[in-house]
């Protein structure tokens, strides 16, 4: 699959179109949103509980906050731990599977337990534990954390695709000229999980705005600041639901399963260019 | 007549466009008979034994007649066929030794497998081990998972399997293809066996090693890129090949006793052509060194001795 | 050239690596200057595991592998890359040799950035392109391709090339053919021979009889990781004495004569653990000859330069 | 195959050790001292704050050494004692999570069960026509994609403030005490329903995602293509293929447990349910330190034993392993 074949058929492919366009919608929402309103995300702007209006446009807090500017700021949350987190969980699982699987022996046995191990613990009880003790927590400080907690599952399929690619012959022509482990890992290995490699970031993209949401939601999210997790805690702290205020509870958490259900279908559509076997079902 | 073949075609619909991997391909099969059918790879020998058990996209049925015992074969009704599948024809694949499933204790899957064709197991179960014996395998095999048997065990009991029904006509695909010398014999051997006990009534070996259809196979169809170019018995193949093709690949395989310094062997230059819209007239022509202007046009796969065909202008013409 | 003495190969298996495969067995051979030795053995014989040692793939268990003189597991790092200026190796599948993401010629640049990082441009391509003809190839015709676009016996030339560009003395052929058409197949072994007359020393892997007759001077029968029988080709082939040889030779199909009537009856070669026949022949659990004398294989002379380990012999 | 077991028992043995290592590092290990957060909070004059903390570290041992203090947590954690809880004092803390456990497991154990199994044959029903699986698979994709918590504030919303038919909030009605009558099980029944169904519908996306690809994989198997060949009925292969992809979810299911328990914590927090996760953000909130310790490690124990039990079954249902054919399926 060369480059350019690659991107012919990953730009026709309409999983892959449907998912970008969500995700690029949201990324100019972000970009362009805090020049369309005026008002500061915990500013009381308005009278509360107003319902979406045309100055207001998806209404008002319990407090009177503007909604739509809270999600504006917020979504600059999510894509941030989207971005470090899941980069970061990425880059740890690429670490570790790459080296468990090319050198193999009791490295291969350490990282593995390893990655047993914190794939058994629960990874937001985890989470809980680690920012409940921490007394400022900023967005990129929460991604760090969930960056370290979510590259198991990345470092195990790693390790699976360098193992057999270790095997594969042009892995010991490399050797025999003369070049060293490392620059094999990069300039012979490494290309050709290039289609796995961007898929696992995806997916890991996703996995970090899901688990920011919760932690959040529960109130271990950024000590200052506005996040869609945040917003839906308050909504649920202050009984949105109950006093019918839709306008507040709903459209959070729809923004982020939208963004998470776009990254997925972005992973399909690659998955069904790398793997005909599906792309014929 | 057991098994009759006339202009079969298969195609494969691919992205690029059809790729006529069998084209126009007519023989007979003789009762009691095993043909060996060689040609090397992308020559359309597995395609034609796919194309009678299991024709499925991306493979398709594009014309031609294939009779067995006398009775036309629906190959492009792919629900017909299954009445034909396993009764009176039978495969034995080139995957054999990973063919059956590895979850389930081979005892049971024959069972489920044959209730499902509408056959009691126990009815067959006496002749079953009689069959188990004959490939050197125990009836305590039946209570065994396929992975705790070695990749021959697993073979020969595919090979029992599949033959179960006494079906008329047994394809077995490339299955010595992947074993050591000694077990190789004694596989080929226990196929002239199950042809000379009926167990089946003919039997297409199908190869790229045309020293084991030396061995076994009556008589040969040589292969070239989706055409049959030439069909006759086995000495002849070997010993007088006609067609500019069998001789040139007869005479580059290096047998035990031909000795580089003594004789120096060659191979064909080139490579077959491909078969996405290949050009019209002889296959070979473009590799033939005998070619000449009437190779532009198809040559007919003509009778030129008794039970000798061969598809080539430079042999029909003399006494066509 | 290259010398093995009693070389062993033990590979861990099993989860916590507790069970051992004795994968090569006290293997002693030698491979002269200009001549091709052929190592026949079916499927599990460990003539693989032979060549990937030469070409320090894999350790070494026991023994010593001397080339030049020189005891080639203590090279590390930069003598270790000299090496593989004198030994280089080619493989089996030519679609797994190439890294499929780049172009077939690659092979050559990793070449280049690695050992002739100071030649100018222009006097590479000559080299190269010299190369490529030494191998019966137009540059033209296989240069910036990728690898699915070339057939399988292009491929294999141009790793005989690229061993050329090194200007090698020896060459491991790990069962470099087996994957080719029958009709193409010749030519890359003539091309082997052609290599030989001009001084390369070659090692040819592979489990085909007929192949290994065709192109060798001196013959190595390996089975299940020990040698049954060793010697000059033709006193081999025309007069074999391990029972194991003789059961090849008359189980080979061959194209002039049907198979002779032998009782060799079946046997899996995996079912006896190698190990559990520890101190006797490795053949002694399939062999018509049997008897308790069969002790530890030990190599005698047959005949000059004609050896086996058949202990009743 | 003992040492399938072994290895299996070494790690989680492993994962309980650094879990309770985590557990007693953490608050250690973190700026600024819990216990002066502790006192803080009580507004006592400068020199009195003093005695409280120097008193308070004495019987929390916090001024012996480190490792003194570790084998003290590893002592007491076997004792049951996990020290008192603050919010709630003085209940101590194990007392407190045995309260919220029945509720819990009641939620979880039944939702994690029903979502398997229904996704799993969901998954395989869509696997057969290419039309279903086209319009089938998206829906799970954005199944899965939704944060549990979302769908438990939709739903409740939904289903319990415009419909009003189910109750949104607690395990049951404050007017009942807990006693077997029919009436109190309907009641609970109607406050446990809605936060199972939006456990249930998350989790079920993701299981009929893994057994749809699982299923192509194996009707494409060697073994598939030939009893096709040998001409046997679709459902006799489908049944193979379903039996040799459902291992996989077996596995599946125990790498999943985290994530669900994690997920669980939203959804009690939306309906209020007196489960753990709930429990945790109360603790969370008051900054009970105890407590949270305390909801951690039965998280933890908890996952660890239902992943041991389910790698017994594994070993059970595929007789690949229970032949000690390898047990690499940690």
């Amino acid at each position: 699959m060369k480059k350019n074949e690659f991107l012919y058929f990953a730009l026709r492919n309409t999983r892959m179109q449907i998912g970008l366009g969500i995700v690029l919608f949201f990324f100019a929402v972000m970009i362009i949103g805090p020049s369309l309103t005026d008002y500061d995300p915990n500013e009381y702007s308005g009278p509360a509980f107003a319902r979406p209006s045309e100055d207001h446009w998806l209404g008002t807090t319990f407090f009177g906050q503007d909604v739509f500017t809270q999600i504006v700021y917020g979504l600059r949350a999510t894509f941030i731990v989207g971005a470090v987190g899941g980069g970061l969980a990425t880059l740890i699982g690429l670490i570790v599977g790459f080296i468990a699987g090319y050198k193999g022996g009791i490295l291969d046995e350490i990282l593995n337990m390893l990655t047993n191990i914190v794939t058994v613990i629960p990874t937001l009880a985890l989470l809980i534990i680690i920012a409940a003790y921490l007394p400022y927590r900023g967005v990129v400080s929460q991604s760090i954390i969930i960056g370290c907690i979510a590259w198991p599952w990345t470092a195990r399929a790693v390790r699976a695709q360098t193992f057999s690619l270790r095997s594969r012959e042009f892995v010991d022509l490399a050797r025999m000229s003369g070049m060293s482990s490392m620059k094999i890992i990069v300039q012979e290995i490494a290309p050709n999980m290039l289609s796995y490699l961007f898929m696992a970031l995806i997916l890991q993209f996703g996995g970090a705005i899901l688990a920011a949401a919760t932690l959040d939601f529960i109130g271990l999210g950024p000590t200052e600041g506005i996040s869609l997790g945040l917003m839906m805690q308050n909504a649920v702290l202050w009984s949105a639901i109950p006093l019918g205020l839709w306008w507040w509870a709903l459209p959070p958490g729809m923004i982020i399963a939208a963004i998470v259900s776009a990254l997925y279908f972005m992973n399909t559509g690659l998955d069904e260019i790398f793997n005909p076997k599906l792309r014929e079902m | 007549m057991a098994v009759s073949v006339k202009n079969l075609k298969i195609y494969y619909q691919t992205l690029r466009g059809q790729v006529q991997a069998v084209d126009n391909v007519s023989f007979d099969i003789k009762d009691h008979e095993i043909l060996g059918m060689a040609g090397e790879s992308g020559c359309g020998k597995s395609t034609f034994s796919n194309s009678l058990v299991l024709l499925k996209p991306p493979m398709k049925f594009m014309g031609g007649r294939v009779e067995l015992d006398g009775e036309s074969l629906p190959l492009a009704d792919f629900r017909k066929m299954n009445e034909f599948r396993y009764k009176k024809i039978s495969l034995i694949p080139q995957y054999a030794m990973n063919a059956l499933n590895p979850t389930r204790k081979i005892g049971r899957m024959i069972a489920e497998l044959l209730a499902s064709r509408g056959v009691s197991f126990s009815k067959i179960s006496r002749e079953l081990d009689r069959r188990l014996k004959l490939v050197n395998l125990n009836r305590s095999v039946m209570k065994m998972y396929p992975f705790e048997l070695s990749g021959g065990m697993r073979q020969r009991a595919v090979m029992v399997i599949a033959t179960l029904l006494d079906p008329s006509l047994l394809l077995a695909d490339e299955i010595t293809s992947a074993l050591d010398v000694s077990t190789q014999k004694a596989v080929a051997k226990m196929l002239v066996q199950f042809r000379d006990m009926d167990l089946v009534k003919s039997l297409v070996f199908v190869t790229h090693d045309i020293s084991i259809l030396y061995q076994i196979a009556d008589r040969v169809l040589i292969m070239y890129a989706g055409k049959a170019v030439e069909i006759a018995p086995t000495k002849k193949i070997t010993k007088e090949p006609l067609h500019p093709y069998t001789r040139l690949l007869i005479s580059s395989l290096p047998d035990v006793g031909v000795k580089y310094s003594e004789r120096r062997l060659a191979g064909i230059k080139g490579r077959p052509p491909g078969l996405l819209n290949p050009f019209p007239g002889c296959r070979f022509k473009e590799r033939c060194p005998v070619r000449f202007e009437k190779c532009d046009k198809e040559p007919p796969l003509a009778e030129v001795s008794e039970n000798h065909q061969v598809a080539c202008w430079r042999e029909v013409g003399n006494n066509g | 050239m290259v010398k093995l003495r009693n070389v062993t190969k033990v590979y861990r298996t099993g989860a916590f690596g507790g069970g051992k495969l004795k994968a090569v067995e006290d293997v002693s051979l030698s491979m002269e200057q200009g001549k091709v030795v052929s190592v026949i053995g079916e499927s599990g014989s460990g003539k693989s595991t032979i060549g990937k040692m030469i070409l320090r793939l894999i350790s070494i268990t026991e023994g010593e592998i001397l080339v030049n003189d020189k005891d080639i597991s203590k090279l590390k790092g930069k003598s270790l890359k000299e090496y593989y200026r004198t030994v280089q190796g080619v493989f089996q599948d030519p679609f797994s040799t190439y890294n499929p993401v780049f172009k077939a010629d690659r092979v050559f640049d990793i070449i280049r950035a690695e050992y002739f990082s100071d030649m100018k441009a222009k006097k590479w391509r000559e080299k190269v392109e010299s190369s490529l003809q030494s191998v019966g190839m137009v540059p033209e015709q296989v240069l910036n391709k990728y690898p699915h676009q070339l057939s399988g016996g292009q491929l294999q030339r141009l790793l005989i090339a690229r061993a050329l560009l090194m200007d090698v003395d020896v060459l491991i052929a790990d069962e470099i053919i087996s994957m080719l058409d029958a009709s193409t197949r010749v030519d890359v072994l003539n091309l082997l021979i052609d290599l030989k007359d001009r001084g390369l020393s070659i090692l040819f892997i592979t489990h085909d009889l007929s192949l290994g007759y065709y192109i060798s001077d001196y013959v190595v029968i390996l089975y299940r990781g020990s040698i049954a029988e060793m010697g000059y080709t033709d006193k081999v082939f025309y007069n074999p004495i391990h029972p194991y040889t003789r059961m090849l030779l008359t189980s080979v199909p061959r194209l002039d004569q049907k198979w002779e009537e032998s009782e060799e009856e079946l046997m899996e070669t995996q079912e006896i653990a190698a190990d559990s026949l520890e101190d006797r022949c490795k053949y002694y659990d399939r062999c018509h000859f049997a008897a308790e004398s069969c002790g530890k294989p030990e190599l005698k002379k047959v005949e000059e330069g004609h050896y086996t380990t058949c202990p009743r012999r | 195959m003992g040492r399938y077991f072994r290895r299996k028992l070494l790690i989680y043995l492993l994962t309980f050790f650094a879990a309770v290592s985590i557990n007693w590092m953490i608050p250690r290990l973190m700026p600024g001292d819990p216990i002066r957060a502790l006192i803080g909070r009580a507004a006592l004059r400068a020199e009195a704050a003093d005695k409280v903390a120097e008193y308070f570290s004495r019987i929390y041992g916090l001024d012996q050494p480190a490792w003194r203090q570790y084998v003290n947590f590893w002592t007491s954690l076997f004792k049951g004692d996990l020290g008192i809880s603050i919010y709630l004092s003085p209940k101590p803390v194990t007392q407190v999570i045995r309260d919220s456990i029945p509720f819990d497991l009641g939620l979880l154990i039944p939702a994690i069960l029903c979502s398997w199994i229904v996704g799993n044959k969901f998954g395989a029903f869509a696997a057969r026509r290419k039309r279903l699986d086209g319009i089938v698979l998206p829906i799970w994709y954005v199944f899965t994609a939704t944060p549990y918590m979302w769908l438990a504030i939709l739903l409740a919303y939904v289903f319990g403030v415009l419909l009003g038919i189910f109750p949104i909030a607690g395990a049951y009605s404050f007017a009942i005490s807990p006693s077997l009558s029919i009436s109190f099980i309907l009641n609970y029944l109607k406050h446990w329903f809605l936060p199972f169904l939006s456990l249930f519908i998350v989790q079920l996306g993701g299981w009929a995602i893994g057994m749809r690809n699982m299923i192509i994989y194996e009707l494409e198997a060697d073994y598939s293509r030939y009893m096709e060949s040998l001409g046997a009925p679709r459902k006799l292969i489908r049944r193979y293929a379903f039996r040799n992809a459902m291992l996989p979810q077996i596995t599946g299911l125990a790498l999943q447990l985290g994530v669900i328990v994690a997920g669980a914590v939203g959804t009690q927090v939306v309906f209020s349910y007196p489960g753990i996760g709930y429990l945790l953000l109360q603790a969370v909130m008051y900054k009970d330190y105890f407590l949270i310790q305390g909801c951690f490690l039965f998280i933890v124990i908890g996952v660890l034993i239902a992943n041991f039990v389910i790698d017994v079954i594994y070993v059970i249902v595929d007789p690949r392993v229970r032949h000690g054919m390898g047990g690499e399926t940690a």
